[in-house]
């Protein structure tokens, strides 16, 4: 009879040993209980015995070599007999059996097969309302995973009505408490959502901070219900950039040391000029004011670097060009400021052009990702609404933002006389951080003369 | 052979120490396998002691022992089987699959466990004889320890108490000379154990653990003063264990000649030996017992191996009773 | 009937022990001296020394003796004179009370009661004034009771005593001589169920044992500020009524945990992380504690009561809760 | 062309420039950049388009007759003043 000797286990934690030495050699016999080989790990060198009594028949794994727990070490042939120690001194016939010394116990495990699932899989089952007998099994032995209860709450879909998320169950809260994250509920009332007409898809259905996408402010206390923006379909979008430009707005109030300054200009002459340009010309090719003030801004930012980057890891990075910000206002709501690039370079005319498919791209919701990522400077004009100045907050991490406001007709000093003539407020907001007034004095009077000269098709 | 011989005190006390022998051999050959785990802490050479002082108690009477009690397991009677599942963990163990190796529990035989804190058993025991002596009952617990209980200060409050209150414990210490690999001469500035207890007004005996004759009658002479009302007794037994610690023991620190000098006085061998001698057991009764021996651990690992696991639902049970108190 | 605390406590003792044979009282000095803090006061007369059994300076060993003799089939009460020595006896009440049940397969229960002294205000310095409820609280197998009532001093007793395992109870040094009236039938009460002491709806202040009443009267003084805080007194650290906490927070939305244990690792920590796991949505607010300062507990008074929460620790902590503070 | 084709063809561009709007909730007379809310390059983009659309220059200094939808349909349905 072959019988293996196998690497022991000799504690949980050995994974595997090393023979260091065998003590026997093959022909050798051993006995039950001998030392046959010596085992090294990480722990202990071990002398390993043997179960048989035999003769070694084939040594396999040899000095120096690892093993894992179980792994043939040698080959024995067993005798047969386990006749152990010394106490057994002659062999002899078939011993008379003896009345054993208590019962055994049945070796029959009778008792009926207990299907058992892991914690786990019973939650889930519980969770979903899902009868486990009817999933079939991938563990195992064919126990439950908990890829098979997902799949199998999946497979099920909404047709049995118990799948669906149950209500929340009314414990001891006082009606018409909303359960809703503490994230949520403090956007929620920065921002005048009343809780109450939110519906909540968190745990327990509470409203989790993505509930709030699409909800509009109600305008008064205890309202009636939000309902999404009657402008658009795409108020979902619309409301996640307020969200966004709230966020934005409110850590550059937090993080940026503003400062403001404002300049009001006499536009009276290049208006006219504008204004006999553009009579030559078609629809299509008419230059609005606006252009002209994107084109004086590029201008100034060019000269005046320091306006004109980004603050980054608290220092200041000029940009390598004048990527202008146009803050656009949307249809429905909402804002967005997306650049012109290299806009120093462009002629009046050819700004005109960009902003105008611009502002056509922003309003259809076809802005690229490039337009959005990086301006340098950004230009808020608020002239078409009828405000006199705008003292903007910055878009971080630029770090200046011009405002225009709307032409009006001012008495007007113009060579000791007094005239009325059109004037328009240009203002700055500027980080401290990197520049100071001196700085935005010099952006704001190269902006002025700017726009004085057009360089007008 | 005759009936007296298949049944007398001494074939008895050989077949329970084979029991043991041949029970902790299959299970290093088991724990090798793999199929038994965690901690497996071995008795074989120190059978004598649990044989001799368990044939001298009742079985009204309770015994406590440490994490070495396989055999004190099967010596009181718990059925090889039910301990074979236990180092299994299985549902049909002794403790149904809750204890493991060093923690075999059973209420029939009153056997209050294998403890695994050194010395953790012996205020137990001091409270079992006093819930004895308050209901004016004469049984006896037999606590079971080794010499490296006694540098614990639980071992010198327990002793005091049951002398100090004069309860039935029989404190059994289990001198093999080492704990874990400390040699009792480099932990007890008084390796004498028993001087140790009679410091406390305790009568304490020396006896030869090898020699199981000398322990039953060492045992069966304190158990009776115990029940005569002398109070607590003390058995030093001086004893040996040929295996490691536990499995995972390279046995650095003693000399392979002193095992090998202790194996002249492996307890079955000089039992053996003197059953010969005095013509009541040869070859065809030791065949015979080695042959039921082996029959009944056979058994055992099939039904341990047979035995089911329990369910995992169950397992924050026994954390409270469920039963009503008793 | 007027009584104190200390009264209510020997009066259950004496109940239990004339009710039932397998009752005895064992521990340092509870018998000749009538106790450490005269709970057992007069009982040895009445009952002899078998019953109120003097035990030596043993913790380990009567505390084992204890859980030995409930498992013989007796009803010990064990008495640890203060919190502190309990620490002697680590290895009975954890690694054998908590355990036999369990590693004998449910062949083994433990049915014993420990009662012991705890907590600071009496100027005992670092060793004496422990709040180590919440550590034992940490263990399965055992129960932990904090009366803080004379009701409860009266009642857990019995409770305690009927339950078949090991049941701690921790009885608050400052509240041995608190006086107050106790209905002449007192008897057992439940030992699972935390109690709503004073009902409020802004927020929810849950504490045990001694910190029970100087909650209660920050209770009232932060009624003066138009807070409306409600009181739950735990009774018991093991098992927690969780049910009556949430019940509450979901209610006023906002939890400040009184715990007289240091905050590290404490009994405060473990109903805070429940309160987020099981009742996170319905908070307004992070929850509060009020624990020890991370000190061993000072000798000098001023110190002391620096060190463990006091009124107006409380009154602070509910503040905050309610965005007030 | 009449004032009311004019006027269907300016609602039809204004569709183009503000989807939201309703033409027939549009009140004639009220002043389209803020009834509308349209601005400067929204005003352009409908001159240009309702230019395109009938064939006709509008030249900058006719914006102000612009400025309602029955303005805009009157100047539409009025010959050119060249």
């Amino acid at each position: 009879m072959v019988a293996d000797f196998r690497m022991p286990s000799l504690g949980a934690d050995m994974e595997a040993g090393t023979v260091v030495e065998w003590r026997v050699a093959p022909g050798d016999v051993v006995r039950r209980g001998d030392v046959v080989v010596v085992i090294e790990t990480e722990k202990a060198t071990i002398e390993a015995e043997v179960f048989v009594d035999g003769v070694v028949d084939q040594l396999v794994v040899e000095v120096g070599q690892e093993a894992e727990v179980g792994a043939l070490l040698a080959t024995l042939t067993a005798s047969g007999e386990e006749a152990s120690l010394t106490l057994t001194e002659t062999p002899t016939a078939a011993p008379a059996p003896l009345t054993p010394a208590r019962p055994a116990p049945s070796a029959v495990d009778a008792r009926p097969r207990h299907v058992t699932h892991s914690p786990l899989v019973r939650h889930l089952a519980e969770q979903a309302h899902l009868d486990l007998v009817a999933v079939d099994g991938t563990g195992a032995g064919g126990a439950l995973t908990r890829r098979d209860v997902e799949r199998a709450i999946a497979d099920r879909g909404y047709a049995d009505p118990h799948a669906r998320a149950a209500p929340p169950v009314a414990f001891g809260g006082e009606p018409g408490r909303v359960k809703a994250s503490p994230l949520a509920r403090r956007r929620a009332a920065a921002l005048g959502i009343d809780l109450k007409h939110v519906t909540g898809t968190g745990p327990e259905g509470a409203v989790v901070t993505a509930d709030l996408v699409g909800v509009t402010p109600s305008t008064d206390q205890g309202a009636s219900p939000a309902v999404a923006s009657r402008h658009r379909p795409a108020a979902d979008a619309s409301f996640r950039r307020r969200v966004a430009l709230g966020n934005l707005m409110a850590r550059s109030k937090r993080e940026i040391p503003h400062y403001y300054l404002s300049t009001t200009v006499e536009v009276g002459g290049p208006w006219d000029r504008l204004r006999e340009a553009n009579e030559r010309r078609p629809v299509a090719g008419r230059v609005l004011p606006a252009a002209v003030l994107l084109w004086a801004t590029a201008q100034a930012a060019a000269e005046v670097p320091v306006m004109n980057g980004h603050w980054v890891d608290g220092v200041f990075v000029p940009g390598d060009a004048v990527h202008l910000g146009v803050a656009i206002s949307l249809r429905g709501g909402g804002l967005v400021a997306p650049s012109l690039r290299d806009a120093e370079r462009c002629s009046v005319a050819e700004l005109m052009v960009r902003l105008r498919d611009l502002v056509g791209r922003a309003r259809t919701g076809a802005l690229r990702t490039s337009e959005l990522s990086d301006p340098t400077i950004t230009v808020t004009n608020l002239g078409d609404q009828g405000v006199e100045s705008v003292f903007g907050v910055i878009y971080p991490p630029q770090v200046a933002l011009v405002g225009f406001g709307t032409v009006v007709e001012r008495p007007w000093a113009v060579d000791g006389m007094l005239a009325v003539r059109p004037v328009l407020t240009a203002t700055l907001s500027a980080d401290h951080r990197a520049s100071d007034g001196h700085d935005g004095a010099r952006f704001l009077t190269l902006l002025a003369h700017h726009l004085q000269e057009p360089e007008l098709p | 052979m005759t009936d007296e011989m298949a049944s007398g005190g001494d074939l008895d006390l050989l077949r329970e120490m084979l029991r043991i022998r041949r029970f902790e051999e299959r299970c290093v050959e088991l724990y090798s396998a793999t199929k038994i785990r965690g901690f497996l802490h071995l008795y074989i050479g120190e059978e004598a002691v649990a044989v001799g002082v368990l044939s001298a108690l009742g079985p009204a009477d309770a015994v406590v022992a440490t994490y070495r009690e396989h055999g004190h397991a099967l010596a009181r009677g718990i059925p090889a089987a039910a301990i074979m599942a236990e180092m299994f963990g299985r549902i049909d163990g002794c403790s149904g699959g809750r204890g493991g190796s060093m923690h075999l529990f059973d209420a029939v035989t009153r056997f209050y466990g294998g403890n695994a804190i050194v010395a953790g058993g012996l205020p137990v025991a001091v409270g079992l004889a006093l819930a004895d002596h308050l209901r004016g009952e004469d049984t006896v617990t037999a606590c079971f320890f080794g010499e490296g209980a006694v540098a614990e200060g639980e071992f010198h409050e327990s002793i005091n108490l049951a002398a100090l209150w004069d309860l039935p414990v029989l404190f059994c210490c289990e001198n093999n000379l080492y704990a874990m690999g400390t040699a009792v001469a480099r932990s007890e500035s008084e390796t004498n154990m028993a001087r140790k207890a009679a410091a406390y007004g305790v009568d304490a005996t020396p006896v030869d653990g090898m020699d199981v004759g000398a322990v039953v009658d060492a045992a069966t002479a304190a158990v009776a003063a115990i029940r005569r009302g002398d109070g607590p007794q003390f058995l030093e037994l001086h004893t040996y264990r040929f295996r490691a610690h536990s499995m995972y023991d390279p046995d650095r620190y003693r000399d392979k000649a002193e095992v090998e000098e202790w194996k002249h006085r492996d307890p079955i061998l000089l039992l053996t030996r003197r059953l010969r001698a005095d013509g009541s057991l040869d070859d065809h009764h030791l065949e015979a017992l080695e042959a039921e021996v082996a029959a009944e651990i056979d058994e055992a690992v099939a039904f341990a191996d047979a035995s089911g696991l329990e369910p995992v639902e169950d397992l924050t049970r026994h954390v409270h009773s469920e039963a009503v108190p008793r | 009937m007027k009584t104190t605390y200390r009264e209510a406590m020997r009066a259950a003792l004496r109940e239990a022990l004339l009710a039932d044979d397998r009752v005895f009282l064992m521990g340092e000095d509870v018998g000749a001296y009538g106790g450490g803090f005269a709970v057992s006061l007069g009982l040895i007369e009445e009952f002899g020394p078998e019953r109120i059994r003097d035990a030596p300076l043993s913790e380990s060993g009567f505390v084992g003796a204890g859980i030995g003799a409930a498992l013989g089939g007796m009803r010990p009460i064990v008495e640890i004179m203060t919190v502190n020595f309990s620490l002697l006896a680590l290895d009975q009440i954890m690694n054998n009370a908590a355990t036999i049940l369990h590693m004998s397969g449910g062949q083994f229960n433990v049915p014993l009661v420990i009662r012991m002294t705890t907590g600071a205000g009496r100027q005992l310095a670092a060793q004496h004034s422990h709040s180590l409820e919440g550590w034992l609280a940490h263990i399965p197998g055992l129960k932990v009771l904090t009366p803080a009532t004379l009701e409860d001093a009266r009642g857990m007793l019995a409770t305690a005593l009927a339950d078949p395992d090991p049941v701690l109870i921790f009885e608050h040094g400052t509240l041995y001589n608190m006086k107050g009236e106790l209905a002449d039938d007192a008897g057992a009460v439940d030992i699972d169920r935390a109690a709503v002491r004073r009902a409020g709806s802004d927020v929810s202040l849950v504490t045990y044992g001694g910190t029970l009443f100087k909650t209660l009267d920050a209770a009232e003084e932060l009624a003066g500020e138009g807070i409306d805080a409600e009181v739950i007194d735990l009774r018991a650290l093991r098992p927690l009524d969780m049910p009556t906490v949430i019940e509450s927070v979901r209610r006023t939305h906002r939890a400040v945990i009184v715990d007289e244990g240091w905050r590290s690792g404490s009994i405060s920590a473990e109903i805070s992380a429940r309160i987020t796991e099981q009742a996170f949505w319905d908070l307004d607010a992070p929850v509060v504690r009020v624990c020890s300062a991370e000190v061993p507990i000072p000798f000098a008074k001023h110190l002391e009561d620096a060190a463990v929460p006091q009124v107006a620790d409380v009154v602070a902590g509910a503040r905050q809760a309610v965005g007030g503070g | 062309m009449n004032q009311a084709d004019a006027r269907t063809v300016v609602l039809e561009v204004l569709a183009g420039i503000a989807p939201e709007i309703d033409g027939t909730d549009l009140d004639p007379d009220a002043e389209l950049g803020v009834e509308l809310d349209l601005d400067s390059m929204d005003f352009l983009n409908l001159v240009d388009g309702v230019s395109a659309r009938v064939g006709r220059d509008i030249p900058e200094h006719d914006y102000p007759h612009l400025t309602t939808l029955a303005a805009f349909g009157a100047y539409l349905a009025s010959p050119p003043a060249v």
